[in-house]
């Protein structure tokens, strides 16, 4: 391929579509690790909570024909492999890392064993007619020249990703709730001695975080696509986690982390068409991101260094003013 | 006296972990008996398979190896308190470096050998030195420096695998087979009055002389944390970084050795998966294994002692599923649903609140003894 | 894995026991579902064959093991694998076990390396068949551009890839757009490459991804664009629950690994399978092919049509020559 | 009236076989302000966290206005009216003084936090309570005494009946410590109940209307506060007579050891925190700084240790320049220091008390064998510094989060005193240490100084530092405002001009002293 006709696509409306849809999965995830992440525990499990979602969403709505009922379903299964989790850390006392990755184990296979019993196939859902998510146009705003082919005609969870990112923000920093929970992953015996539950914080915070990484789940089989099919998460829920982090721990951070992966595994795939080695050119999400984390903190050491600078000088020309 | 014995934290453990064991192993029989035919033989194959047969054991010693390295990997880093899920791209290019050392350089075995695992822990140390790096003087999240790495790593070796090492026409992404200058030697060395359990070992089970090696690594780690001044400075960064600093330690260097040296073990597992396990490089080369010293680190507590127990139960524990899998008509998900139950409660801290309760009990009456006793060990 | 239960006493004395060792899992839209839906249809027609299937996972390491238990264990009379992993793995354990037989499919061992006298090795030309898919597009682009999803960069695949851009571009197509998932399970990424391929103009996507691939078909249909399928009629596969979709899939390319392994266990129970040799077979031997289902048939104009069965009389009789990455 | 608080037979052991409590029995009246004293390790604060849900007592009843309760977290505890100030800090550090305080209780309009509101709230608290805080500063960058107002705040926010302070005065300047007890006498007013720990006895004839001794884990006695002395609770805790006082021979004046020279420091926020300081400390004195708290005396030190990178100036020891160099640089020139924060950074609490007490000298001899730390070299350090200091431990394996909170104090201390420094470096040395080994602290710094020790005193508690230093300069606002070179002849009064920024000595005047 050309690279003009690459560099046309890439800045095109229908690019900056795929990024939003591309990053839908990530987004509602990492949200989800993030909650967790600020309670005080990695959640390795997103990837298994999002699969069970994406298989419970796709089942209940082929067999209830409800597309409703589907995500009420799907939401449900990723809060209760949530609570799961969360009883066999906090009740148990098991490793979250070690829990997190059985969770995982246990929803691959677990997965894989209904589809097998439901449909006697072990590779996807093809043979159910599951329902999709609707899309969302809204008439204003697809009409406006660029924008509107941008974000018009999403489907509902991308809407989702937004609204949710607004909504934890306000949990976290607006609530008292979001300030327990807070408070407890960063000193949970100070939180503690202030009659904050612990447990049943840490507790909530799983369960969010399961009922945000369900609707990952369900965007790659209800929305993206209309089927389930083994292991498709693929490993978003570790790329998910790996947003939380390179957002800085904050819900805007981690939705920006987020879309700039997306934003580069779109790159990756309109750049996929030169005749480069597919090797090398499937590295660029991941560069991308390392360039991200380094240029983010270089320049955070370089915001610090420039105050403590200016500072400086006021200071010394105040003092020669004084003299 | 058996309360008193009951008390020690030891003989706890111990307990704890026999009676999750015993828990998990019947919890697992009961959902093979729900899915198969011939349960019983099913759930033997799981529990004995392993030491089944000579090649199956082989097998199981050979992950073992690969394991207990990964795990001391993963263990140095854990204990500074830093995450690392870099070990799966270490041990890539650990496999890759030490797999072209042993098909290109014309060395004699002799050298080519030892060159390739230094090669590979060298790539490993430096690889893992990155992520360090970008940690103490970016102050950059090692879990999102790691991952990405690792996605990087994943296809150099792609790249290198199958446009500059992989034979023209060859029928997979693979490289020629090492040869024999650059493939490990059995561990029972090659002399008359062995000649029979080479004979065996070589031909069934090839476990080779990784084994003294990962050994020798244990030890060494061990020492390196408990004994030297590097490895106190590393504990002390786990315990309280601003301790660390505080009292006189370079953090910061801390922080890279750590990884980096983490790296260079991981980059030698990598070098057992080419010149021990497959005794070539092909696609795909770490991809049961790259997360799972994280299992066997935690398992083991990041204790270097522990590990290569640890290494070994897990290793049991996947050869065993693997076992009931191909030779039961239990299926493969199955499987990895018995085996992620075993792996929450084995490490249940607590292993069922109703034990715990009988537990409780006991030693609220131990303690009423020993405040009868007058309490001697009151300090 | 899923199977018949084991052997019981009473059974007749001339059961045969097959087991259909898949180095990799079941469910992967390609070859090993393919492999097991052949197996599924002996066991049907033939009463006295029993089939476990094991499912080796998809770690390379432990693949040989599979291969040496599965060969030890004396219940099992005929062993059923494929890809050319195992290919080199066979070489070894076959001579170990000469009262054993063997079917490897999608490689042929390497005769001369041993005895493998017990080893029936059947290939697949996927390059002719997708040769044929590559004329089809090329004769049905209104673009004369096309694209092809890959699910990973290997050699068989490649093989797939080879055949199919010199079908096209014989056809006149301007540019054939290769890209690689990385994978075989992640129809997400699936539908992104071949999004990203109708948005640089291409109107045909082939799919060579398994269960990536499934994405392809998505993309397709909400760009009412085309995708061709790979390894079986998946169009009509679809068709079953979402006939609308189907509509997006005219052709697929057809590679019959379940066709070949029923073939190979009949002639095995007729006492006719040719052991110690390899067949390839390619469009003349019907191994592979284009699905000419009721979507082909509407779908395609005429002269197209015409064009197709010359092109495959061309490769039966061998005046055309396929490029292939094996040699 | 029946106590308000009852302990009855009160027996504790911790997990690793500890007995904290013997068979305590305690009771608090309604109304009263009831001092609790004991040695290091004597069992206070586990007394205090069984009453206050924190630890579960192995044995005994807790009655808590006549009903007997089973509090299984701080939570009941909390319900039950009950409040207390840590010994420890129990902060969230990212959060700020007003969001530390209404932690768990926080006004809200309409389900959200109303910010403002907690910030009001804080200040109306802090001004009715005499307590001064920043409401809006970030926990993690207030200094000690701040964190310590804050805490008791927080206790005071939740308007708690009964309330424990778990020795709140250890780093309270004297006055502060005043404005504590005027809000502990207007609490009692109100019909509150206050629980009192303190090691400075002093305090404890001040305020308190009964006081009771604990010992080894067993109650020695209650009484009313008027029939006690300091000498005789002194002699009760420890069973022997106590000096109060420091003996302390004329100071030798040696040689310069530390020069620091126009240091000034800029803080992230732009704050100028410390100007154009310059003092020199000799060998064989004793320096005292006094000044308030927050007048930069944390920054100085830290500056002096190389933990905080400074904005200009120098600074020599014995010639050598340590100014922005690493904490190990500063260290091998010959400074040790005692941090005003043991847990932030004088202690690492899951590893060993052994293994604290190496952390200035693993690397080198005899510490250091060949590749190795010599464990054996180690394990003699521990049982010694344990022995001389007093640490309450059956082992020096054992972890640090094992001790009492004066203990780990002596930890620091035992470490900072053997490393043999040229300048010692001792912020609030005697921070929550007993009586007995306060003294002996005490003995040991003077010491130090007259074997030819250069010692920096900063300390919050101005006795301590009137009574022990040879030299005093006073701080405010990050400048020097006096040097005082005779310490023995400055009153208290006099000082407390200086430490307020009313007085100023000129340049030269200082010159020449320093
Ligand atoms: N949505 C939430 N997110 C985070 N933490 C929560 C949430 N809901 C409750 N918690 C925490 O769980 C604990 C118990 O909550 P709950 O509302 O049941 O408490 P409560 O004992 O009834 O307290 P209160 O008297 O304040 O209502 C609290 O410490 C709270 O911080
Ligand atoms: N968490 C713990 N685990 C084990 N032992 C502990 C623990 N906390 C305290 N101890 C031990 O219990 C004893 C009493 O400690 P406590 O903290 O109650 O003393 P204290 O009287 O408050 O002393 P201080 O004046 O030093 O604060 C000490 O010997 C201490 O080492
Ligand atoms: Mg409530
Ligand atoms: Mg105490």
């Amino acid at each position: 391929m050309s690279f003009d006709v690459v560099l046309r696509s890439i800045f095109s409306a229908a690019f900056l579509a795929s990024v939003l849809r591309i990053s839908t999965p990530l987004i509602l995830p990492a949200l989800g690790g993030l909650i967790t992440d600020l309670s005080g525990a990695v959640n390795i499990a997103l990837e298994g909570i999002m699969l069970t979602s994406a298989f419970t969403g796709v089942v209940v709505s082929a067999y209830s024909g409800s597309v409703f009922l589907g995500v009420l379903a799907g939401v449900a299964s990723g809060v209760l492999i949530s609570f799961v989790l969360g009883w066999f850390h906090l009740h148990l006392e098991t490793n979250i890392i070690l829990a997190g990755i059985a969770i995982n184990i246990l929803a691959t296979g677990g997965t894989i064993f209904l589809l097998y019993v439901l449909t006697g196939d072990k590779g996807n859902s093809q043979s159910l007619a599951s329902g999709r998510v609707p899309n969302i146009n809204i008439p204003l705003i697809q009409d406006i020249p660029f924008l509107g082919r941008v974000i018009s005609g999403q489907h509902i969870f991308v809407w989702l990703a937004f609204i949710l990112t607004w909504l934890v923000s306000i949990y976290l920093y607006r609530t008292p709730w979001g300030t327990h929970l807070r408070a407890v992953g960063e000193n949970p015996q100070a939180a503690e001695t202030m009659g904050i539950n612990v447990k049943r914080t840490r507790m909530i915070a799983l369960l969010i975080s399961g009922f945000l990484a369900s609707f990952g789940g369900m965007t790659m089989s209800m929305a993206y696509l209309t089927i389930f099919q083994r292991e498709m998460t693929a490993g978003r829920g570790f790329i998910a986690l790996a947003a939380v982090y390179l957002g800085g721990r904050k819900p805007w951070g981690t939705l920006l982390a987020a879309i700039l992966f997306g934003f580069a595994d779109a790159l990756s795939h309109q750049l996929g068409s030169l005749r480069i080695p597919s090797q090398l050119v499937q590295t660029i999400p991941y560069i991308v991101t390392i360039l991200a984390l380094v240029i983010y903190n270089l320049r955070e050491q370089a915001v610090k260094r420039e105050r403590r600078r200016k500072f400086q000088e006021q200071h010394m020309q105040s003092m020669a003013s004084v003299e | 006296m058996i309360r008193k014995l009951y008390m020690k934290p030891a003989v706890r453990e111990f307990l704890r972990i026999l009676l999750a064991i015993t828990i998990s192993l019947t919890l697992g029989f009961i959902i093979t008996l729900l899915v198969s035919e011939d349960p019983v033989g099913a759930y033997k194959a799981f529990l004995t398979g392993p030491v089944s047969r000579i090649n199956r054991t082989g097998e199981w010693i050979k992950e073992a190896i690969t394991l207990t390295l990964l795990g001391l990997s993963v263990a140095l880093v854990f204990k500074a308190e830093l995450f690392s899920m870099g070990a799966e791209g270490q041990m890539l290019l650990g496999a890759l470096v030490s797999g072209t050392i042993s098909l290109f350089v014309p060395l004699p075995a002799i050298l080519r050998i030892p060159l390739a695992l230094f090669a590979a822990m060298l790539v490993g140390f430096l690889f893992g030195a990155l992520p360090g790096y970008l940690k103490a003087h970016l102050n950059a999240n090692e879990i999102v420096s790691t991952l990405m790495l690792n996605a990087i790593a994943l296809r150099v070796y792609d790249y290198f695998l199958i446009f500059h090492i992989k034979p023209e026409g060859a029928g997979y992404n693979a490289s020629d087979f090492f040869p024999k200058e650059g493939v490990l030697p059995t561990f029972i060395p090659n002399v008359p009055f062995l000649a029979e359990a080479y004979e065996l070992f070589s031909r069934r089970a090839n476990i080779t002389i990784m084994l003294y090696i990962a050994i020798a690594v244990v030890v060494l780690v061990w020492y390196l944390m408990y004994r030297t001044p590097f490895g106190y400075e590393l504990r002390m960064l786990g315990a309280n970084m601003k301790f660390a600093r505080y009292g006189g330690i370079n953090t910061k260097k801390t922080v890279i050795l750590t990884f980096a040296i983490s790296g260079a073990v991981a980059g030698l597992a990598g070098a057992h998966l080419g010149m021990g396990i497959h005794e070539k490089l092909i696609a795909n080369i770490t991809i049961g294994i790259a997360f799972e010293g994280i299992v066997v680190a935690l398992l083991a507590r990041n204790n270097p002692v522990a590990v290569p127990f640890a290494a070994l139960a897990y290793g049991y524990l996947r050869a065993g599923a693997d076992i009931m899998e191909r030779s039961s008509d239990v299926s493969r998900e199955m499987v990895l649903v018995i085996q992620a139950i075993i792996i929450l409660l084995v490490t249940a801290e607590r292993v069922l609140p109703i034990v715990q309760q009988r537990v409780n009990n006991m030693r609220e009456n131990t303690k009423a003894e020993a405040i009868e006793e007058g309490g001697q060990n009151v300090i | 894995g899923p199977s018949e239960p084991a052997a019981t006493p009473d059974e007749p004395e001339d059961v045969i026991r097959v087991v259909n060792l898949i180095n990799g899992v079941l469910g992967d839209k390609s070859f090993f579902d393919s492999a097991d839906r052949g197996m599924q249809r002996v066991m049907a027609d033939f009463p006295q064959v029993q089939v476990k299937t094991i499912e080796a996972g998809i770690d390379p390491a432990r693949w040989q093991a599979a291969l040496e238990d599965a060969a030890a264990n004396e219940e099992y009379d005929v062993m059923i694998l494929g890809t050319y992993q195992m290919s080199e793995f066979l070489e070894i354990v076959a001579p170990q076990y000469p009262d054993k037989y063997f079917i490897i499919y999608d490689v042929s061992v390497d005769y001369t390396k041993a005895d493998l006298s017990n080893v029936y090795s059947v290939t697949y030309k996927q390059n002719e068949g997708s040769y044929m898919a590559g004329v089809y597009v090329g004769l049905m682009s209104e673009t004369g551009v096309v694209g092809v999803v890959g699910g990973q960069d290997i050699p068989v695949i490649n093989d797939f890839i080879v055949g199919y851009e010199q079908g096209a571009r014989e056809q006149g197509v301007s540019n054939v757009i290769v890209q690689y998932a990385g994978g075989w399970n992640d129809p997400a990424k699936g539908k992104e490459l071949a999004l990203a391929m109708f948005q640089q103009g291409a109107d045909y996507v082939f799919q060579v991804a398994g269960g990536t691939g499934v994405g392809v078909f998505e993309a397709a249909q909400e760009m009412g664009n085309f995708a061709i399928g790979v390894d079986s009629d998946q169009a009509q596969i679809i068709a079953e629950t979402d006939p609308a979709q189907a509509e997006f899939i005219p052709t697929s390319m057809m590679k019959n690994v379940d066709n070949s392994l029923y073939r190979a266990m009949k002639m095995f129970i007729e006492g006719t399978l040719p052991f110690g040799e390899a067949e390839a077979l390619g469009v003349a031997e019907g191994g592979v092919g284009l699905a000419k289902n009721e979507y082909y048939e509407r779908m395609t104009p005429d002269d197209v049509k015409a064009t197709i069965e010359q092109i495959e009389q061309d490769l039966i009789n061998g005046s055309i020559v396929v490029d292939t990455v094996f040699n | 009236m029946p106590p308000i608080i009852e302990l009855k037979a009160i027996y504790k052991i911790y997990p690793n076989g500890v007995m904290a409590n013997k068979g305590v029995n305690f009771s608090v009246e309604p109304g009263e302000i009831h001092a609790l004293v004991g040695e290091n390790g004597a069992g206070k604060s586990t007394l205090m966290k069984i009453i206050y849900g924190m630890e579960q007592p192995t044995q005994g009843q807790v009655v808590v206005e006549g009903l007997e309760r089973h509090f299984h977290s701080s939570r009941d505890a909390i319900d039950a009216g009950i409040g207390m100030v840590h010994q420890n800090f129990m902060l969230v550090p990212s959060f700020t003084v007003a969001e530390n305080i209404v932690l768990g209780q926080e006004p809200t309009q309409r389900g959200l936090l109303n910010k403002q509101k907690a910030i009001d709230e804080t200040i109306q608290i802090s001004e009715q309570y005499g307590l001064r805080v920043e409401p809006k500063a970030i926990v993690d960058s207030i200094n000690v005494g701040m964190r310590q107002r804050v805490e008791i705040l927080k206790a005071l926010y939740r308007g708690a009946n009964i309330l424990i302070l778990d020795e709140p005065t250890a780093v309270l300047t004297p006055q502060e410590t005043q404005e504590l007890f005027l809000a502990i006498r207007k609490l009692v007013e109100q019909g509150k109940t206050v629980i009192f720990i303190t090691h400075k006895l002093r305090e404890v004839m001040e305020v308190s209307d009964r006081v009771t001794v604990l010992r080894q884990g067993e109650v020695v006695g209650t009484l009313p506060t008027s029939e006690a002395t300091r000498e005789s609770l002194a002699r009760m805790m420890v069973g022997r007579d106590v000096l109060l006082r420091v003996e302390k021979p004329p100071a030798q004046r040696g040689r310069k050891v530390m020069e620091v020279q126009r240091l000034t420091y800029i803080n992230d926020t732009g704050r100028s925190v410390l100007n154009d300081v310059s003092f020199n400390i000799y060998a064989g004195e004793i320096l005292g700084i006094a000044g308030v708290e927050g007048n930069g005396q944390t920054e100085l030190v830290e500056i002096m240790t190389g933990l905080r990178p400074s904005t200009s100036g120098n600074a020599l020891v014995n010639g050598k320049a340590v100014l922005n160099k690493t904490p190990r640089e500063v260290r091998m020139a010959g400074v040790s220091h005692i941090p005003e924060d043991r847990l932030t950074n004088g202690l690492a609490l899951e590893a060993s008390i052994n293994e604290n007490l190496i952390v200035d000298r693993y690397f080198r001899p005899p510490y250091k064998k060949g590749a190795s730390i010599d464990y054996k070299q180690v394990a003699e350090l521990g049982a010694k510094s344990i022995e001389k200091y007093g640490i309450l431990t059956p082992d020096g394996e054992l972890p640090v989060a094992s001790l009492s909170g004066g203990n780990m104090q002596k930890v620091i201390v035992a470490r900072e005193f053997t490393s043999d420094p040229e300048l010692l470096i001792a912020a609030q040395p005697t921070r929550g240490i007993d009586v007995g080994a306060t003294e002996f602290v005490r003995e040991q710094l003077v010491k130090q100084r007259t074997d030819g020790t250069a010692v920096l005193l900063v300390s919050a508690d101005l006795g301590e530092v009137m009574s022990l230093s040879d030299r005093i300069i006073t701080m405010f606002e990050g400048e020097i405002t006096g040097v005082f070179p005779d310490a023995a002849s400055v009153t208290e009064e006099e000082l407390g001009l200086y430490m307020l920024g009313i007085k100023h000595q000129s340049k030269e005047e200082m010159e020449e002293l320093l």
